[in-house]
């Protein structure tokens, strides 16, 4: 079935939110929170979605704070990051490029990713722009460790890296991404050209599935209605006649 | 039960803050009080302490492109959609301003502390990230309840702001302000010395009178002052009141992008109080 | 958004807490689940470690005069102005209950800590009293952070209850409770891994849907079930609903000098859910 | 002027409370709260006065904890604490009598005694009954001590001694209590008879002054009535013909 391809990432993603009880979604993530709107359509138990950005689509009553001090009880089962740069090893960098502090790029800066990249267990890598300058070998600036030294409290880590082109999964015992899928259109030879970071993979990788009429359908009605209440722009731009 | 403490201006409340102070600001999207920092910007304040409750992206540009701060401390400083926060790059760039990089709960846990009047708080995460590595004033220290072997754990210094500053939608003629579930804002007026707050509309009503209102509200006790600023967030977005400034914003991007432009932009947006 | 956790008795509530489970129970003034506390004696709990929040009164003294009870950390249990609590202080003196003394604060700053997901949290104060000599799981150590020569620092491990219990007078169809300004029900409930809740009523409007309500909510996240319960906290006074039934505890009192005249009390008190 | 015993205590504790901003009252404390009131109504600077025990009579608005939270933020410049015993160094017990923890008599417990002690600078003992059973050469259970060592982090402790026949200061250089007044009706002698730890005092110590008209006219007047709404059964006792 034809889709766009927000909608093959919001598929993919969703299918990634499998068995979660609740989903939280950062500010600026309008594909993500699409997933776990999705993700939670399709569950076939109670999903719940707690979308910050969003004045009416979350339940903290207490303030911001109440995030991170969930995601520390263990209510908070996934969450989105994503990065200036990202490393093999699962390392990202929000922070900036070049030498710390006066680099050649300032990007915001770390946000919750410092702590919520240990205690969130599942936390989902997300990244359109699959290149070499996002991909690297070795981030410049460690907002948030992929992996840490035994003995070091972590309940949570990367769980799999979404980007334009393909899908990873992390491999936590041996600390590497592992090519999982590649979207429609896109080529074994393409990734490796444009990652800058070593990961394992097979001669001949999956194509990422495209998403079913079915789960089109909900993308593109109660997915895109919802999801229009937080980020209008997005919503006007790929769901257009939902409008 | 107490003298009000409701003053006639921003511009009064604002001359409270003096130059250096540590000031705390919440984030763009939940009370940033655009129209005091345009007050603080007329008044030529300098040297603030910024710390962004935990980030902030208009409010912060501004200041810095001021020339108003000295440092800030935050997890992140972005205009959202419309991009890099530009005078606040070009100054961690050029050194201008001291960058202390935090994470979201690290400053909540910093403000918690001080609210709890404790010396330092604990924080699970952290360990092993370049933020850590570059926050001399963070600790790792032995869970000293650890039950068995070595279980390192960050500490935090508390965070004690001398101001935060902060818009709401309602305050009463008593100084109480109503938060609602921004329930941020109430960390930050506890952990602070003075609390400063600009409402968009003062009431006669007592919000501590009624249960109902008194839950979400920050009482007169902690609010040193309070001024009455209406549409004072534009050109953000302020909660449920109005949205924002969209081709304010877009215009101020690309004004920002040149020290120059900053500046012009400046001239123009901060002359005088009734800026809107 | 979720299914729904509304029960249909408190009997089915509280058939959820196992014999030897840790539960917190708030003050007798703000929101002690009398009903539910009946009902657990009903159905012959024991061994029940009780954290009470900070303190409590006839709550406890009915559940350790029932014998449901192991262990009580409190920083205080008292009828208020109808003196002391018999049949707890009979089960101190008598030794058949482990009590755990402690402080409002402490108890606050444990259940704070839980919240935050910390193992330990300071706190000023309580060096140099017996609290702290009698408690093997608090610790002193160096503040880390002290400016120069030592600085003694109580650090409390975070108090982690397995169940939370109380009373509100108001919660929706979806489980959400409405708790106002007595905010130490939303700490008990944070930090509780289930948070057990009866109400005066529950309304067919959604509390989360206007703000005015939601910031003295805590929402069903994190509700594991709740039951009506009218008169839910008597013969206890409730807030502003009703006041407490003083012939009623006079009575109490009286009866409950002696084990014999306790059983009396209780054989005519749980015997039925319709109890008011 | 003639005025009941309450009005005596209610008075001299206001006293206490000149140049204080805020005044919190715990449970169980209709003298020390009536005093407050009264300080308040007397107070040529504004002066708040937290009741915990009325449900309007404070601005809490995040629970009890605030109280605490307060203190230790410096917002609270007086407290008043009880004991079933106490003694010269200033140590107060609210847990029991006799041996911990099975002793002779239990007694509520701690409550916040063994932090606002610390925390808040004037720290007023209030307790009517003076006796030997009472003020005792050392109690049984320190629930919060009157002094600290040197490096111990403390901002407050006692201030002073109220009972129903004299009042004390603190001494917190030399640890010890001072005679300062006794109420009218009662002597020295009885004081020392019935004082169980030694303390300071002169040969004549002064007495306690009775409240002048216009005083005893504002705790009848508008103390009374405030009062009443925290605790109905003492305002009815002491000020019946305000009802």
């Amino acid at each position: 079935m034809q889709c766009l391809p927000e909608e093959l990432l919001i598929a993919t993603i969703a299918d990634l939110l499998l068995g979660c009880r609740t989903v939280a979604v950062g500010v600026s993530s309008p594909i993500p929170g699409s997933a776990a709107l999705l993700a939670r359509a399709q569950s076939s138990q109670p999903l719940r979605v707690e979308l910050l950005e969003s004045l009416h689509g979350n339940s903290f009553t207490r303030g911001s704070v109440e995030l991170f001090d969930r995601a520390a009880q263990g209510r908070i089962d996934a969450f989105f990051l994503g990065g200036g740069q990202i490393d093999g090893l699962g390392n990202i960098n929000l922070v900036g490029a070049g030498e710390y502090p006066a680099g050649s790029v300032r990007w915001p800066g770390s946000f919750g990713s410092s702590y919520l990249y240990f205690l969130v267990p599942r936390v989902i890598l997300f990244r359109e722009e699959h290149s070499r300058r996002v991909l690297v070998p070795r981030v410049d600036f460690v907002s948030a460790p992929g992996v840490s030294e035994p003995g070091v409290f972590r309940r949570g880590g990367p769980y799999a890296l979404i980007t334009s082109k393909a899908a990873f999964l992390f491999d936590a015992e041996n600390c590497r991404f592992r090519l999982s899928s590649i979207h429609p259109g896109h080529t074994l030879e393409e990734v490796l050209d444009n990652t800058g970071f070593e990961f394992d993979y097979t001669a001949a990788p999956a194509e990422t599935s495209s998403p079913s009429a079915a789960t089109l359908a909900t993308i593109r009605g109660s997915v895109a209605g919802e999801i229009a209440a937080a980020y209008p722009q997005f919503a006007a731009r790929v769901f257009p006649r939902h409008q | 039960m107490t003298e009000s403490n409701v003053v006639d201006s921003i511009d009064e409340l604002v001359a409270r803050i003096p130059d250096g102070a540590r000031l705390a600001l919440p984030k763009d999207s939940a009370g940033a009080p655009m129209g005091a920092v345009r007050a603080l910007i007329r008044r030529g304040v300098r040297d603030l302490h910024l710390i962004t409750v935990p980030t902030s992206g208009l409010a912060t540009d501004l200041l810095v492109g001021a020339g108003s701060v000295a440092s800030v401390e935050t997890s992140g400083v972005s205009l959202g959609e419309f991009g890099g926060a530009p005078r606040f790059n070009a100054a961690v760039k050029q050194g201008t301003i001291a960058v202390r990089d935090a994470t979201c709960p690290a400053i909540y846990a910093g403000l918690q502390a001080a609210e709890k009047g404790i010396p330092f708080i604990p924080l699970r995460g952290v360990i092993g990230s370049d933020v850590l590595a570059y926050r001399d004033d963070w600790k790792v220290i032995d869970n000293p309840f650890a039950p068995h072997g070595k279980d390192p754990l960050l500490v935090l210094p508390a965070i004690e702001p001398e101001f935060a500053l902060f818009h709401v939608r309602r305050a009463d003629r008593f100084g109480n302000v109503w938060i609602g579930v921004n329930g941020e804002l109430a960390i930050m007026a506890h952990a602070a010395a003075h609390t400063l707050v600009t409402a968009e509309e003062i009431v006669d009503d007592d919000l501590m009178a009624e249960e109902g209102t008194a839950a979400g509200t920050v009482p007169a006790v902690y609010v040193t002052a309070v001024a009455q600023a209406r549409k004072g967030a534009w050109p953000l977005a302020f909660l449920d009141q109005y949205p924002a400034d969209d081709r304010h914003l877009a215009n101020y991007v690309r004004a920002a992008r040149s020290a120059e432009g900053f500046d012009d932009y400046l001239r123009h947006c901060t002359e005088s109080a009734d800026d809107t």
